[in-house]
């Protein structure tokens, strides 16, 4: 059985309807993209996973390592496993980066050293004691990484981690992928709109588009077939 | 259930569309049969306190101009009504002014400091605008209570000399003389809430009004696309301010003076239960709100005792005058639960959709 | 590439604006100048500065430094509600509406200010029958008519797009700026929108800004093509340029050429 | 309420104009020193003690506001209810005064419990106007039940024999029981400023406040935290509640005038800031009970009686809110962008 599976997953907002029968699966250790232009439905698969209380899901499973997600309070979810590395960072702005990292870890069943985290990402180091309001983007972003590693999760959902963001950063958050899929044996489903990131970084690609899942391709594919990006990703 | 949908399910079910007259109808019903329905035996049995129900529908609905129209929360509303009191009290009792010219004036003044304050804080944010009003409530009520130069009486408020010569009492019962003719108080009073609220309802219905409620709904957007929305605050503040102190001044002739209570803030406090309990979302919700809150203060303070299950055969007597005495504390129950329901819907949009309801099922219209 | 118009000039210019949030610079020096009737696409990155650029263009926000022209004029401290009645109107990426108000009355609530100006004491009439006449040309153009008496709030989120168009219609403007009109829609809906944005402005001899993230449409319909990339104008051109651009390619693209 | 807004307190942000305001000040304060030492004494610890009443009161209403974004216009009434349990406590059912000082307060908490349970937890993502408007006939509903409870006159408690006694300040002596008051609520705003920065429960408080949603993306149960901190906000005013009973006494309005003036305190403060609610209920409380003082002495050393205005105190905390929110339109310590 797959780590994570969405099975004809219907949700929507109180203004309409959304997602339409998602279907997708992560198996244990993969990196897998969900690719899609903006609205398409990217953010909207990553909160109903989450258990956000928007948007409301209608119709679907979600199972988790076994677990029906569905039927677990979103305040349960992390226990499980399962961590959230959402858009825009939403990094706590009044508290320093410390706090930041040792909030998460206190809610966590088997955290990850605190100090371990600052050694995992030395940019950090520096300014521990500094609110994440007073961080740069890119900062806060590895932030963000670092609150979720913390909690030791089995799996990472990345939303949109490089947007925004320089170049070099953008370099920076591919290598912290790759490092965290490979030395550290944790899932990661990687949303993004920018497709060169999840060339890089991921094995596999769900196309979304329009509330659908539109096709499943392999790296290869995705990089070779450029009618298939345009039509779907703009690009 | 929002108004449009509500009223949608009426016009479905076939309820009477008055279109325009609606409202003038409507208020006309009001001012003719509110002192018969409450005078009658069943309801309260006397008809004294009738011309106090309409006076305090004026002045609600005029809080209802900031509230329900153009989203602005005021606490300290009882201030402007005071103002119209306390102007016709001061004029009639210190200055010797006719009430006929104080009473414009009043209105007035009450409108000007209105627009003042309008000016310095109708831009702020929701909390800073409700509580800015209140202190500037609490100023009023201090310049009152400390009496400059004897004008305002202090605590114990104005009551000698505030009655006009053409004003008659006669066991409870308060005329306009004039000539030769003597008029019920209560019908001067019903013109005043007709003609009054009347002009209140062209104001909501006028473009300048759909513009407020433009700026309740999306004050952003309605900046972006034009409209000075702090111009149009200031201005709804000023008219609501005009509109309460014209029930202010015709309160001074009902209670025969001006008291500190006008002034206080447990006095805006009930404009704004009244408001919300008869739906902010009507423009006649303000008018069912005031009747509930007076009549329930009215009933239950009378009301003693309760016999069962006969007044003949009395095997269970309930004293009640213990428990009635405290009515707030049930109509602060109706209220937490109408909040719960619909903030801005009220016992009227309670009211609506209920016989809406009722009337689709009679019909036998599946929902 | 650049602009070789005159801001000074030009149906609507910018010289030098900018927009700090704190340290962030979220619009950086913008040098734009559009001349009068050309349908111009604003594309870039996520978090490249289009939206903020629109709100410091319309004054929602007051930009740090920087100067805008309408037509023209000088317009940079003017205030945002009087920026509709000199001609800039704009849409909203999110659906802005008057949540409560039926679709006709928030269009009509916007002509009638359109036509009255600022603020108006005009206390006298029905304001459901001013500018009503207006109000429902607007709606038959966008082809809302028969959801004229629907609750904005209920309308379909692709009907709730085209209603913002409407609104911005309303105030009679001479350039409109819209922001990314066809967001959430499907292929043919979203075709649909954009050839009413061009029948509009072929109709009533707009000016277009158009924010768009489909570089299909963005590639067809366009005049000319700004990229903005982190705050900053990467290029402007005509579609063919832009196509032809690796700057743009590298930063908007994603480096996919890099990767290929 | 966080680190940073302590690092905006300082002299550092003071203008020229702000330093000869408080230049003023401190020599009004100083000319009524003199004039009459031991009554200036006197009505500084009065205003000490309702500052610090008003600070316990303004806690809950700020940490309420400020997580839940519930203006909770209730909480005077739960202050209230703690005077009216002490009484029922100590002199209907005999208790002593200390163990009215613990069970009282817990008491109130059960009552804001119940609150949170019943009402305003379905109001969480209303408009703001909603929960202030179920708080409001909350607060309707406490004060009658209230008044047919325990009466529409003003009661008092016997104050414990070691508070009754006086303690001499050298200038003037000052009842105990009033100086007690004042270090028990020094100590609760002590144990909320520990348990807020610098506990694991107060670190999740303070990440719920700036984003509940995303604190529950990380485990963090939020409706939990949300009953306990209506619970501990409503023990805070209860505290208040005992002491201004055993102090001066109660009666059924007390709940409405406190939340007035608290409301203020926390407006002038800056909403959303615990450390503002402090520092404005502290300023508000001895600017009430000295204002009066300086404008007497002010009144006697010029010889201008008009100066005396009697009962101006009532009117100094508005007139500091008008004065405040026109100059710093986001109160003393506000954060920006918040309730606007």
């Amino acid at each position: 059985m797959s780590l994570l599976e969405v099975r004809d997953l219907d949700a929507g907002y109180e203004t309409g309807q959304v997602l339409f029968g998602v279907d997708l699966d992560v198996e244990r250790d993969e990196v897998v993209s969900l690719l899609g232009r903006n609205g398409a439905g990217k953010t909207t698969t990553m909160r109903s996973i989450v258990g956000a209380d928007e948007p409301t899901v209608r119709g679907g499973s979600i199972t988790f390592d076994g677990h029906d997600l569905l039927a677990t309070e979103a305040h349960d979810i992390p226990r499980l496993g399962l961590s959230l590395v959402p858009e825009a960072r939403r990094c706590f702005g009044d508290l320093t980066v410390t706090e930041n990292i040792r909030l998460a870890a206190h809610h966590a069943t088997n955290p990850r050293d605190v100090a371990a985290m600052f050694e995992r990402f030395p940019e950090l180091d520096d300014m521990r004691d500094r609110p994440a309001r007073h961080m740069s983007g890119g900062e806060q972003q590895m932030l963000a990484i670092a609150r979720s590693l913390v909690t030791n999760p089995q799996m990472i959902l990345l939303d949109e981690p490089c947007e925004g963001l320089a170049p070099y950063i953008v370099r920076r958050i591919e290598d912290i992928i790759h490092e965290i899929s490979e030395n550290e044996g944790v899932t990661i489903l990687l949303v993004e709109q920018n497709v060169a990131v999840a060339l890089a970084t991921a094995d596999r690609h769900y196309l979304i588009d329009e509330g659908h899942i539109v096709d499943e391709v392999t790296t290869e594919r995705l990089r070779e077939d450029e009618t298939l990006r345009q039509r779907y990703l703009g690009v | 259930m929002s108004r449009d949908s509500t009223a949608g399910v009426l016009e479905r079910v076939g309820a009477i569309d008055l279109g325009v007259w609606q409202v003038p109808l409507g208020l006309l019903a009001v001012a003719v049969l509110l002192r018969p329905v409450v005078s009658h035996d069943l309801m309260l049995g006397y008809p004294q306190v009738a011309s106090s129900f309409l006076i305090w529908m004026i002045i609600v609905a005029s809080f209802n101009l900031l509230m329900g129209y153009t989203g602005l929360i005021s606490f300290g509303h009882a201030m402007f009504m005071g103002i119209g009191t306390y102007s016709v009290a001061i004029a009639l009792s210190s200055l010797a002014v006719p009430f006929l010219l104080a009473a414009p004036l009043g209105i007035l003044f009450s409108a000007g400091v209105a627009y003042l304050i309008g000016r310095l804080i109708a831009h702020k944010g929701e909390i800073y605008f409700a509580m800015l009003t209140l202190a500037f409530a609490k100023s009023a009520h201090f310049v009152a209570n400390y009496n400059p130069g004897g004008l305002t009486g202090g605590t114990t408020g104005l009551a000698d000399g505030t009655t006009p010569a053409w004003i008659e009492t006669s066991r409870g019962f308060t005329y306009v003389v004039l000539g030769g003719f003597r008029i019920d108080w209560y019908w001067a009073v019903a013109a005043v809430f007709v003609v009054g609220l009347l002009l209140l309802w062209q104001l909501v219905r006028s473009p300048f009004g759909r513009t407020l409620v433009a700026v309740r709904e999306n004050e952003a957007l309605a900046r972006s696309m034009g409209v000075n929305v702090r111009r149009y605050k200031v201005w709804a503040f000023t008219f609501a301010a005009a509109f309460a102190a014209l029930g202010g001044v015709l309160l001074e002739i009902n209670n025969q003076g001006a008291t500190l209570s006008e002034l206080s803030i447990v006095t805006s406090g009930n404009i704004i239960i009244m408001a919300v309990l008869g739906g902010a979302n009507y423009f006649f919700g303000p008018l069912a709100g005031v009747f509930v809150w007076m009549f329930v203060e009215e009933y239950l303070t009378d009301f003693h005792t309760l016999v069962l299950p006969l007044t003949e055969v009395p095997l269970l007597r309930i004293e009640l005058t213990g428990v009635l005495a405290y009515w707030q504390f049930f109509l602060g129950l109706l209220f937490v639960v109408a909040v719960l329901v619909s903030p801005r819907e009220g016992v009227l949009g309670l009211a609506k959709a209920t016989v809406a309801r009722l009337s689709a099922r009679i019909r036998g219209e599946s929902e | 590439m650049s602009d070789d118009v005159d801001p000074r000039s030009a149906a609507l210019g910018t010289e030098g604006l900018s927009k700090h949030f704190g340290g962030i610079v979220a619009v950086d020096e913008v040098d734009l100048a559009v001349p009068a009737g050309e349908l111009r696409a604003i594309i870039g990155p996520n978090g490249a500065g289009k939206t903020t650029l629109f709100n410091v263009v319309t004054h929602a926000l007051a930009p740090t430094s920087g100067s805008v022209y309408l037509g023209g004029e000088d317009i940079t401290d003017v205030p945002q509600e009087r920026r509709p009645h000199l001609g800039l109107a704009r849409s909203f990426q999110s659906n802005e509406l008057f949540a409560e108000l039926s679709v006709l009355e928030n269009v009509r609530v916007i002509a009638q200010t359109a036509a009255a100006g600022t603020f108006s004491f005009s206390l006298l009439g029905d304001g459901r029958s001013v500018r009503a006449e207006a109000a429902r040309d607007i709606l038959a153009r966008v082809g809302l008519s028969e959801h004229a008496a629907t609750e904005a709030t209920n309308l379909s989120h692709g009907d709730q797009r085209r209603l913002g168009i409407a609104m911005a219609v309303a105030t009679e403007p001479s350039v409109l700026l819209l922001d990314e009109p066809t967001s959430g829609m499907g292929p043919g809906e979203s075709r649909e929108t954009v050839e009413l944005v061009q029948s509009l402005q072929d109709d009533l001899g707009l000016t277009v800004l158009m924010i768009e993230h489909d570089m299909e449409i963005v590639l067809s319909v366009s005049d000319r093509i700004t990229v903005l990339n982190r705050g900053s104008v990467l290029a402007t051109g005509t579609p063919d340029e832009i196509q032809g651009d690796d700057d743009v390619q590298d930063a908007y693209l994603g480096g996919v050429r890099e990767e290929l | 309420m966080s680190t940073s807004s302590l690092r905006t307190l300082g002299l550092a942000r003071l203008s020229a104009g702000g330093a000869a305001v408080w230049g003023a000040i401190a020599l009004l304060l100083l000319v009524a020193f003199a004039v009459e030492p031991g009554l200036f004494v006197d009505q500084f610890v009065g205003g000490l003690v309702y500052g610090m009443t008003l600070v316990l009161i303004a806690l809950g209403l700020s940490i309420i506001l400020g997580l839940l974004g519930i203006v909770n216009f209730a909480h005077g009434a739960l202050f209230m209810l703690g005077a009216y349990f002490t009484y029922q406590l100590m002199a209907l059912w005999g208790l002593s005064f200390w163990i009215a000082l613990v069970v009282a307060p817990l008491l109130v908490g059960l009552v804001g419990v119940a609150m949170e349970r019943l009402v305003l937890q379905w109001l969480y993502d209303e408009p703001p106007l909603a929960g202030l408007l179920a708080a409001f006939g909350l607060a309707l509903m406490i004060q009658e039940a209230t008044r047919a409870i325990w009466g529409d006159t003003p009661l008092s408690v016997v104050t414990p024999a070691v508070l009754a006694q006086s303690a001499d300040l050298a200038v003037t002596t000052v009842a105990r029981v009033r100086l007690f008051s004042v270090v028990v609520a020094a100590l609760v705003i002590l144990a909320v400023y520990l348990l807020i920065e610098r506990t694991d429960f107060g670190l999740s408080v303070r990440a719920g406040v700036q984003d509940r949603e995303m604190a529950g993306f990380l485990g963090i149960d939020m409706p939990r935290r949300f009953v306990l901190m209506f619970f501990l906000g409503a023990v805070i005013a209860g505290i208040g509640g005992v002491l201004q009973g055993t102090a001066v006494g109660m009666n059924p309005t007390m709940g409405q005038q406190y939340i007035i003036i608290t409301f203020v305190v926390v407006v002038v403060g800056g909403i959303g800031s615990l450390f503002g609610s402090v520092v404005a209920g502290l300023l508000i409380g001895e600017a009430v009970f000295l204002t009066p003082l300086v404008l007497r002495s002010l009144a006697d050393v010029t010889g201008i009686g008009a100066l005396a205005v009697p009962g101006i105190g009532g009117l100094v905390p508005y007139l500091v809110m008008i004065l405040v929110l026109l100059v710093r339109p986001r109160g003393l310590y506000g954060q920006e962008g918040f309730m606007e």
